[in-house]
């Protein structure tokens, strides 16, 4: 949702506009942190489920939106002049990765606000006892989480050059987000990035030399993510930690596995980046 | 977080990865860029199977001749997903790494859209089979052919035909599914009723995967005599049934895509019947081609015994795409791998080029709003089911023609 | 002509076919409290298999809806225990382990699907799909496709049934007994894993003789079960989440307003209106409708 | 004769151990309490002799044969009942519908209607709530359901959870009551409890369970006047 809102923000700034794309970039954070904070005051006080059906409607309604509207070119999508560089978005993509890393290593280890997190995380109302307000600090957090979303999602527009309201709001990498988190993990940092390297190099590999067997992407995806479940439900990365730690003689415990909490849904309600190019 | 993980070590993995490419017997490299999975999966497979068809024929008879010694070609796939991300990334993959001499193109005019100025940026020419959006040819991509003509090209002439019904149809409604081409068709519908002074009642574009049905309730109140309906198989399949369950039968009902589709007729049986639409090829087509395929019943025979089907003009685009390659990098001479400047020869070929095959004649429009759409066929208006060409091309067709050299 | 009763009568209609997509999925989440991803793959292979049956016996697929029961009931019975052992046990949220599970279900069926039934768009003729009662009475008129009646008919008897089978039998107050406490129900000699078996092998029969029907009444291609996913989805949460009774209701008032949006306002709008309807509701109610859901 | 025998069983929870080589035995028509703080592992006893949880070693047998390793739904049917800790009613089911699902077993279908008319004898204010979700039923009458819906099993063995727990003075007493003139009509019981006082009154029979061991055991009159025991329990 926030990915295509910032997408169509460099889109339109830059095509009906004529902005220079750098310009555009941070205002596509801007928007989409704006959008955050407004729809995150009344859809975080939905618990779970609901507040994940309740982010997809509205990203489905926005999609729609796109569809309709002419300013968005409708159901055509919108081109930008191409400016065909991969090195250029190499190092954009890098920055705001990497400050985005950094802003939220100092965020959530060093500063109050990650402590906030946790105490909420861990313990809603324990957290109000102490002063917390916490639909606040998931107000923060989902806005925290939408901003470097719709900056990748400006960045998208351009390298790209083309988007549609399908490509911007759509839902193919909600799915492997879930597959990342699944295979590496859930609620460990590492644990999703090994997921995503196993998915990525099966997408090479197989696209390279099994192409003619498309649908059997499918099923081997599907297999996969079945026998993952069934048999390490802590994902490959939380299989391997306990099994590390029991082998060091400690106590066997299963990683500690959040609730899924504001900020992750969101994370996997939008539309990514593009995972290959 | 997970999206950062996912993009920075995609960065990574793309540097790793680049290296890799082995030196093989010289085969033309053939990117196959196209939607094997997704919502389009079904055109995207139609066009697979066109392009593997005119590739078996090439291999089973040694290759592509070049001047004196053949050739053969190799597919290479990349599957676009049905999504314009996944498009650029596979047509970068091919590009970059596996350094395709040539692509045949995607299915649906988004993804085409979003893989030509990538295909651009490495110079390599693409022959697309597919893609009737006029939004394609309006970007005016230097390296992007099409051996079918835009659906505002095509789209007029079942109107053309619907016409001259007696007594003539007065009244028209005109919905679009809300999808790039379906819109684009519906326009063309809307425009040309306007230029045939039928008068266009209700104008409507709906949301792709509707129910349709208190629509058509709203519709049949004001009994048009035409109901023409841009969208894609599965809808028209649903738009010919509400139409059937709440029995009603506009005089024509007009359909652009999928009106000649196997699938269509065999979905629908019976109701399919007296429903029209435009096309650019049938089976049943008097062609004569100089390669491979002399006719199209020995194209649609070829088919028929590969994968079981009668071809569709989508499929037949496409293994047309492929000989557009193949009768062009003949003209140039140039064997595999392609260089650079060979590439750019190739696309002049393509310009200049003017043959005859079992699809029709394949002639690339210089400029204008068609520029590099084949517009040497001529659209046919059917009556499905009959599956035969009521009538070849209209007067208004051939002016249109005619406008655009 | 007016239009407003037909405008009315075709929100029931399709409120109908939203019941029967909707009812066995808001089953099987209020009793075991699996969300299941894959509900359109199985209303995907109901239909192909409604297809198919009707290509070799040609009997009218209204005929065949209790065949089609039986074998997707076998089906769902079988795999069940595979879904139990993933939500139960030693694992952090259950609730998520489910989905991601039947997504992994959803992926192997649509693939197999494809591989089986190819790309192509189906659909199963039924006689009553060509006849349909007209009123006509000067600006009044009214059209009832007897198909889509017909299609109401099941979604409302299928409703019945489980309704009877629900409050009415001992085994339905098993049912709802284990959906409200699993520990006691077992104390009472509720079977939970037989228990388990059977509604999910219900949910699944139930949702395949949807494929049928809406392989009738529309199309069917082997990509499409995600807009049914899609559409269960909102009906069930409209309804609250395991609420069955609110399901007949929020999929009356769902085909409803896509009826009378397509018509009177505007049919480009038709879905946002419905998500942003499904918004609202969830921020004003966050428990569906009636409040009731979990 | 013991009609329950439970024989030196271990009981863990993940890696932790809640019962350590527990063994005692009830004897048909008799009282047996377990008395213990909280912790000390007698809802863990009771859950594991009803199938709910499982030991890891030990049996236990019930009429002379093995019913450990049963699920709770064929332990139910073996004739063991259980009124569990804090209820654990069908909370939207409304009270005659939890009763029914007392006789949800095809051994006890057959007597339902008539089980129905004592357990409504017995408790007449269930029957002036009939139709009324559980839910909404005050502590007292939740705990006269849980009662009921386990008389309505036709059970060999009741265990009784803490039927005193969170109920107010003169609902405990009223609930002991019950319990006595269940044994009286030469019912088996195996009552857990906290109130050790009320319960050593009641019981031909007590184990003395202390951080999953069994600590003492004896018969009321002699547990009450053990001074450990006094000492402990009765904070004399």
């Amino acid at each position: 949702m926030f990915f295509g809102v910032g997408a169509y923000t460099t889109a339109i700034l830059m095509k009906l506009g004529g902005w220079a794309f750098i310009l555009t970039v941070p205002l596509g954070g801007l928007f989409a942190g704006i959008l955050a904070f407004f729809v995150g005051l009344p859809t975080l006080r939905l618990k779970g489920s609901y507040f994940a059906i309740g982010t997809w409607a509205l990203a489905l309604a926005l999609q729609q939106l796109a569809l309709i509207l002419d300013i968005t070119g409708g159901p055509d999508g919108m081109r930008l002049p191409p400016y065909l560089n991969p090195s250029y978005f190499y190092y954009w993509m890098l920055g705001v990765v990497g400050g985005t890393f950094a802003l939220y290593w100092i965020l959530l280890e060093w500063a109050p606000f990650g402590l906030k997190v946790r105490a909420i995380r861990e313990d809603q109302d324990g957290a109000m006892a102490l002063g917390i307000n916490p639909t606040r600090v998931k107000v923060q957090s989902f806005v925290l989480s939408a901003v470097p979303v719709g900056l990748l999602g400006s960045i998208y527009a351009y390298w790209i050059t083309f988007i549609d309201p399908l490509s911007a709001f759509g839902d193919i990498l909600t799915d492997q987000a879930v597959v990342m988190a699944v295979v590496g993990g859930l609620g460990t940092l590492i644990g999703p990035a090994i997921g995503a390297v196993i998915v990525f190099t099966f997408k090479t590999l197989f696209w390279a030399y099994l192409s003619d067997y498309q649908v059997l992407y499918l099923i081997i995806l599907g297999v996969a993510i079945a026998l993952t479940v069934l048999f390490l439900p802590n994902g490959l990365w939380g299989t391997f930690i306990n099994y590390r730690d029991s082998s060091r003689g400690m106590r066997t415990q299963s990683v500690s596995r959040p609730r899924i909490d504001a900020s992750e849904h969101s994370d996997e309600q939008e539309k990514g980046a593009p995972e290959h190019g | 977080m997970k999206r950062m993980t996912w993009i920075t070590l995609f960065l990574a993995l793309s540097l790793v990865t680049a290296g890799a490419v082995g030196a093989e017997a010289p085969v033309f490299k053939i990117g196959v860029i196209t939607s094997l999975s997704g919502g389009l999966a079904t055109g995207g497979n139609v066009t697979k199977q066109g392009y593997e068809m005119w590739a078996k024929r090439v291999n089973d008879a040694g290759g592509i001749e070049i001047n004196g010694k053949q050739y053969p070609v190799k597919l290479i796939y990349g599957d676009a997903q049905s999504e314009p991300s996944q498009a650029a990334s596979a047509a970068e993959r091919l590009a970059a790494q596996e350094k395709i001499d040539f692509a045949l193109g995607p299915y649906s005019s988004g993804v085409t859209l979003a893989a030509a100025p990538v295909l651009e940026k490495y110079k390599i020419p693409m022959v697309t089979g597919s893609a009737e959006s006029p939004l394609i040819w309006r970007e005016k991509f230097k390296f992007t052919f099409g051996t079918i003509p835009p659906v505002n090209f095509t789209g007029s002439s079942a109107l053309n035909v619907i016409a001259t019904l007696d007594p003539p149809p007065k009244r028209a409604v005109v919905i679009g599914s809300n999808d790039a081409f379906s819109k684009a068709t519906a326009e063309t519908f809307r425009d040309t009723c306007e230029k045939l002074k039928i008068k266009v009642m209700k104008y409507d574009i709906v949301p792709s995967g509707q129910d349709l049905t208190p629509y058509m309730s709203a519709v049949r109140a004001m009994r048009p005599d035409v109901i023409a309906f841009g969208g894609h198989d599965e809808e028209l399949i649903r738009l010919v049934k509400a139409l059937r369950q709440i029995h009603y039968a506009p005089k024509a009902l007009l359909m652009h895509y999928g009106v000649t589709e196997p699938a269509f007729i065999e979905a629908l049986g019976k109701d399919a019947e007296q429903v029209y639409g435009a096309s650019v090829w049938t089976p049943t087509l008097k062609t004569k081609g100089g390669l491979i395929w002399p006719d199209a019943q020995s194209y649609a025979a070829d088919i028929k015994a590969a994968f079981g089907i009668v071809p569709d003009y989508t499929m037949a685009a496409c293994s047309a795409a492929g000989l557009a390659f193949q009768a062009a990098v003949m003209q140039l001479g140039a064997a595999p791998p392609l260089d650079e400047a060979q590439k750019l020869a190739l696309v002049d070929v393509l310009e200049k080029l003017d043959i005859h095959t079992f699809y029709g004649p394949i002639k690339f429009s210089h400029e204008g709003e068609f520029y590099h759409a084949n517009t040497g066929l001529t659209p046919l208006a059917f009556r499905s089911r009959v599956a035969r060409p009521l009538s070849s091309v209209r007067p208004t067709t051939r002016r249109h023609r005619r406008s655009t050299p | 002509m007016e239009l407003l009763p037909q405008v009315i009568l075709d929100g029931i209609l399709i409120g109908g076919i939203y019941i029967t997509i909707a009812i066995g999925f808001s089953l099987v989440f209020g009793v075991m409290h699996i969300i299941d991803f894959a509900v359109g793959e199985w209303i995907m292979l109901g239909a192909f298999l409604g297809y198919y049956l009707n290509g070799w016996t040609g009997l009218d697929p209204f005929a065949l809806l209790p065949v089609v029961f039986v074998v997707f009931f076998g089906i769902g019975y079988l795999i069940q225990p595979a879904i139990q052992r993933v939500i139960s046990g030693h694992r952090g949220n259950p609730l998520l382990m489910g989905l991601v599970f039947t997504f992994g279900i959803m992926l192997i069926i649509r693939g197999l699907g494809l591989t089986i039934f190819g790309f192509y768009s189906r659909s199963i003729p039924s006689k009553l799909a060509a006849s349909s009662w007209l009123f006509e009475k000067g600006d009044f008129f009214l059209t009832v496709p007897f198909v889509r009646l017909a299609g109401l008919a099941f979604a409302v008897a299928i409703t019945l049934v489980l309704h009877y089978m629900l409050k009415k039998t001992d085994f339905g107050t098993g049912v709802r007994a284990l959906a409200q406490h699993k520990e006691s129900a077992g104390l009472m000699g509720v079977d939970s894993h037989k228990t388990n078996c059977i509604i999910y092998g219900i949910y699944v029969g139930i949702s395949a003789m949807t494929g049928v029907l809406v392989c009738t009444i529309f199309s069917m291609t082997p990509m499409e079960g995600g807009r049914y996913t899609v559409l269960a989805f909102f009906v069930v949460v409209l309804a609250g989440m395991g609420y069955l009774p609110g399901v007949p209701w929020a999929a009356l008032f769902l085909g409803l307003i896509q009826s009378i949006f397509i018509v009177y306002l505007s049919a480009s709008y038709t879905l946002l209106a419905v998500f942003v309807v499904l918004y609202i509701i969830l921020l004003i109610s966050p428990k569906g409708l009636f409040g009731r859901g979990w | 004769m013991n009609v329950l025998e439970v024989d030196n069983i271990s009981v863990r929870y993940g890696d932790i151990q809640a019962l350590w080589d527990v063994g005692f035995g009830v004897r048909e028509g008799q009282l047996v309490t377990i008395l213990g703080t909280n912790g000390a592992g007698k809802t863990t006893t009771l859950k594991t002799i009803a199938g709910v949880l499982q030991p890891f070693s030990g049996n236990v047998r019930f009429n002379g044969s093995l019913i450990s390793g049963l699920p709770a739904h064929e332990v139910a049917d073996a004739g063991i009942s259980l009124v569990p800790e804090g209820r654990q009613l069908f909370p939207q089911l409304n009270v005659e519908d939890n009763l029914r699902m007392g006789s949800y077993l095809k051994r006890t279908k057959v007597r339902r209607d008539q089980n129905l008319k004592s357990v409504y004898n017995l408790f007449p204010v269930l029957a002036e709530r009939k139709k009324q979700e559980a839910q909404t039923l005050s502590g007292g009458e939740q705990q006269m359901l849980a009662i009921g819906r386990a008389l309505m099993q036709d059970p060999k063995l009741i265990m009784f959870d803490e039927p005193s727990l969170g109920l107010a003075p003169i609902l405990v007493q009223e609930v002991f009551n019950i319990i006595r003139e269940l044994s009286r009509q030469g019912r088996t019981i195996l009552l857990v409890e906290q109130n050790v006082h009320q319960a050593l009154k009641i019981s031909d029979y007590c184990y003395v369970l202390e951080n999953g061991r069994i600590v003492h055991e004896g018969t009321g009159k002699d547990l009450e006047q053990d001074p450990k025991v006094r000492e402990a329990y009765l904070g004399i």
